[in-house]
């Protein structure tokens, strides 16, 4: 086993994958931008290395700045969690020239699945059912003409994309210049590369992935599936194991094909392969995620395996400990991506300092989570604050549980989608299970209301009106003089005075 | 004290003579409002059903109240009698809709302008693209109007809380 | 099922409980004293009532006061969670006379494992193990000439005690007359009853105990053991389940004792079979807790079944979900203790306002707390301020995540437990499963060296100079005038000037 | 500055001539220390090595630093070169070992005062017997001489911090 890791990320993952390695007896090293001096996974890392200053192409994306720090630290292997250079084989391969392991799939597969439309050909060629679309690189003209043949609703699609970004549904051909244009924009700024493509958009479908874990001694199980159909602008913000819409015998299917798919590229390390699921029960290839998965902690708790221990292990080289006929779904799991954002309008990022926090905890509740109270969330990273996971022996506890976990969550200075969390738990259709991708965007979507339901407002009434009386005798102590007279007062005193009220 | 709290367009009218009892139109409550660790989590017991009201620090001097409680955010305006009766005078005097200043929610980078001034716009049209965190947000107008003045053009930075465009 | 439970206790237990029945769909009621208005089990239930004046007598003990809050809340049940009433059998009554469910035992149950010297017969007389002991009610004579007929060492055990008080070990015949006096000290001013009995210790014993459940179908199973042998003067601070000691076979016998044990006194609900396992496999029942046990957890996290859950269901009438042949022991699970004591000070209970909290998450970590920032612990309760709970594969991974989980928990304020259970755990005697009750107590136990490892010494060092330097230059921006000079500065400056120093 | 911190008898100089980089007994150090939410909790990253530092709040203004890091708690006493200087100074009037108080750790009620006036004392043996949390706990002497005065008796409520006995 190694002796020293070093984590080339930040936020949750960073912590949950320093944990996986002080749990195992190894050495951990942390990297971090000016931003995160005192973010949780420098806290929590046994050493630290500054790699620059907050932008991420500075930093986090920052190869040789990264590569220094895991020679400094005399580290002997690299996790790169989700996002930043987690799915750059140009990353995998400075790493691996350094002579260090890199925990994670082999450049090649990497490369192999990077390129969307190489990998469409490639699954293909293995077997494995995709999508009709088209070439990349087309026109806007071309494009134009390729969505008249596929037929509507077409999915336009950047080759570099990804989270989400670069991708535009598209159900009218009046929409599609408008889309192709925003499509374009948006991969330029994200990727520098604005080649699009376009796919045979399948309605009223589910985002259903199925987890790999393949080692290098040519043993490749699948862990079942989650499903991620809870997604907005393609951002997944729910997930969960099982699927409402999965048989045994279809689990077994596409997860013998999800083997086949990583087989095909010589897959080795944990991977994802995402597949499109209809009412009919045809799936069909989206992509496959050559890292850990945000969303892997669900998986973790049907089946018991750890993820990122497991990980270690097979970058080590080291033979698995598991057969396919070990995996067990035992029971059900819940994910609740906790944003910086404000539900109430628009999903629009926040950014502010947390003045006070209280997490959930108890029985069936993980949390993962990149936060403290004093932490200040900056616009520089990807809004993720913490992931809430709950197990439940079925989908109905969980369910529950999330809800009182949800209620028990206060995060304070900044608007985060708890709320918008707590509405989907409450929501009939989600407790149905009846959804699939456009539970959030579509015609008949969820929606946050702008004016919520009335049960509570006249709480909310009597507590404000409470907390005015209270700030109202808190200024006739100050006495009634405005705040350009009140300068004179003893600082002591008036410490002592905020002292004496009411805050326990 | 009397107070008036202004919630979705209701008003509730809250007398708090004692510390503990207060009547809300009209009809006796037992209170009990405690801070906990500062002053944006507060335990709120209401005839002994218990309440955590959560208290967005956006909420200013001007009385107006940014409140989680049960997973529902409310915004209420709280007026005392003085404030209530002052208000009620200056809406004879001006309009119902004034001018309103749409602000960028977060800094960013105006992508595209939709509107030109002197344009009608319905409520719930988009009025720019403003980039930020890699993705395109629509900002769309809160109200029907017209546009007054557009103070941004495509391409720019914007920093939070710069006002972008004023309708009227 | 009840619509509304009302949870007559307070801390951790009492949101433990809240919780169960909030993810059951059950409505909640909270009692409080002036101390607890804003505790957690206040904050978290769905209504709150006040019960009397801090002092448990005027409050948690307070029947009358707890049978009026459940009838003024319209509350159909009653949980007494552990300590203050569980064990009381005449609140047990009270609460069934005005009508409502008791979530516990009968009442009969109550009182017949109540009275330690009855129990003991009612034991014998079902073939259950006891050690030798003598008659209850002891002069202090005769005590002295009990214990040259048991042979030293001896235990000196108040009627009334539990929970380690009134109880002490002796050795030697000249401490016998000084034991006496304590332990009768101890139990008249806990229980009001200083009656005393003699039972024959049992060196280098394992506490080993299992948890029962038993329905009102005339179904009673066991979920396996509980190692309970790391104590303090009798009180528990670190439980694992499973046992090292354990073997199947014994598990199986031990288990079909503690379910006779139960069926002898017509046990209903949850409870818990203590006893003591000598080294050669021998052991010897203690005394049966008649409510959920503090350490309850442990064995939730190895079989997958929650107790408390169970618990509502049973008193509901329900017939048990599980028989014996569905409880399977899954991985390990280790529980500590966090106390408000002071490990380097004799545990000295610790009372203080907690200033910051970080609490540990991540997977396989469990917690169970009662605390949040800003709450002041009082003298007023019981010190438990929370029970830490990890799992793992097995207990080496068990023994490492609960390390890593300690290196977490920060709780500011207060002296907690906290350092103590992390040089626990990285003892090579715990580590190896060696050890009995006397772990801690005993001649070659377990100390908190007051001169601490060197290892981290410099670090301190370096750490209180750089604090010192710093505070002495903000000493240096204030102005080195003495503090009655520094009453003219504004308050908004200063207030500015320390929102830019250091603190984030 | 230089500064002298002792822990367990042993002293370190420390130099803090930059805010990075520090002399600890002559050796150089990258120094990072950052307080995170309030005066308690710090990081330190000590050339890469990264620390969580608890600071005690006991800790007082006679700059002696209740440290817990890494799951150990360290006494740490910090001087500057002039309070070394008279400290040192100072120790040389007097004896090593003044009059120490022995105080009330917590609240609680005397049960037996177990040494009288005059009396010598060993490190560890028991002075008294302080009932707190229905728990009887002994005070031990934390170090050996002799009973000076004993300032409460059995069956007498103390307060915490309260002197019970004195040793010289």
């Amino acid at each position: 086993m190694f002796k020293k890791v070093l984590v080339a990320n930040r936020g949750e993952i960073a912590v949950r994958i320093l944990r996986a390695c002080g749990e195992r007896g190894l050495r951990t090293a942390a990297v971090y931008s000016d931003a995160d001096r005192t973010a949780l996974h420098v806290r929590y890392a046994d050493e630290a290395y500054r790699i620059g200053p907050p932008p991420a192409r500075e930093s986090y994306l920052n190869i040789p700045a990264i590569i220094a720090a895991a020679v400094a630290a005399g580290a002997d292997a690299v996790h790169p969690g989700y996002g930043f250079l987690a799915e750059n084989e140009h990353f995998a391969e400075a790493v691996l020239a350094t002579g260090l392991a890199w925990i994670g799939p082999p450049p090649e597969a990497i490369r192999a699945m990077g390129d969307k439309i190489a990998a469409r050909r490639t699954m293909i060629a293995a077997g494995v059912p995709v999508t009709p679309g088209t070439d990349i690189g087309l026109t806007d003209a071309e494009a134009i003409r390729a969505a008249e043949e596929l037929g509507y609703p077409v999915l336009v699609k950047a080759t570099a994309g990804g989270g989400g970004k670069g991708m535009r549904v598209v159900n009218d051909p009046a929409d599609l210049p408008k889309s192709l244009a925003a499509a374009r924009r948006e991969a330029l700024a994200a990727f520098g590369d604005d080649t699009i493509y376009l796919e045979k958009f399948v309605p009223r479908a589910r985002h259903v992935e199925i987890q790999i874990l393949a080692d290098s001694h040519g043993n490749c199980i699948h862990l079942g599936e989650r499903e991620c159909s809870i997604q907005r602008r393609h951002q997944k913000l729910i997930e969960e194991a099982p699927s409402v819409a999965m048989t045994p015998e279809l689990r077994a299917e596409m997860g013998a094909v999800a083997v086949r798919a990583a087989r095909a590229v010589g897959y080795c390390n944990a991977g994802t392969v995402e597949f499109l699921l209809d009412r009919s029960g045809r799936f069909y290839f989206l992509e496959m995620n050559t890292r850990l998965q945000v969303e892997h902690p669900v998986t973790e708790m049907v089946t018991g395996v750890d993820i990122v221990k497991e990980q270690l292990a097979i970058a080590a080289g080291r033979r698995m400990r598991w057969s396919q006929e070990d995996i067990r779904i035992k029971g059900h799991a819940i994910e609740c991506r906790i944003n910086a954002e404000d539900p109430y309008n628009d999903f629009l990022p926040q950014a502010g300092r947390i003045t006070s926090l209280s997490e959930p905890t108890g029985p069936g509740v993980r949390l993962e989570s990149g936060i403290y109270a004093g932490w200040e969330v900056s616009l520089f990273y990807d809004p993720l604050l913490a992931k809430l996971v709950v197990w439940g022996e079925n989908r109905a506890e969980a369910i529950l549980r999330m809800r009182r976990a949800l209620a028990e969550y206060r995060i304070g200075g900044i608007h985060t989608t708890i709320p918008f969390h707590q509405r989907v738990m409450d929501s009939t259709r989600f407790q149905g299970g009846q959804f699939d991708t456009q539970f959030l965007d579509g015609p008949d979507g969820f929606r946050m209301s702008a004016t919520p339901g009335r049960a509570l407002e006249r709480v909310a009434a009597i507590a404000a009106a409470l907390i005015e009386h209270e700030r109202g005798q808190e200024a006739v102590i100050f006495g009634a003089s405005p705040a350009g007279e009140r300068r004179g007062m003893s600082p002591w005193k008036q410490a002592g005075r905020i002292g004496a009220m009411r805050p326990r | 004290m009397k107070y008036y709290a202004t919630v979705n367009d209701h008003t509730y009218e809250i007398i708090i003579e004692h510390p503990d009892r207060i009547l809300v139109d009209g009809v006796e409550y037992h209170v009990d409002v405690q801070a906990i660790n500062g002053r944006q989590l507060y335990s709120l017991l209401l005839n002994n059903a218990s309440h955590e009201v959560v208290l967005d620090p956006a909420s200013d001097q001007k009385s107006l109240y940014d409140i989680l409680v049960g997973g529902q955010r409310y915004l209420v305006k709280v007026q005392d009698e003085r404030a209530r009766r002052l208000a009620l005078a200056d809406r004879n005097l001006k309009s119902p809709d004034g001018e309103l200043a749409i602000r960028a929610p977060i800094p960013g980078l105006i992508v595209k302008v939709l509107v030109t001034p002197g344009q009608a716009v319905a409520e719930g049209e988009p009025l720019l693209i403003l980039e930020a965190m890699k993705m395109e947000n629509e900002l769309r107008s809160p109200r029907g109007g017209v546009i007054h003045e557009v103070r941004v053009e495509a391409r720019t930075q914007v920093a939070q809380g710069q006002t972008l465009i004023t309708l009227r």
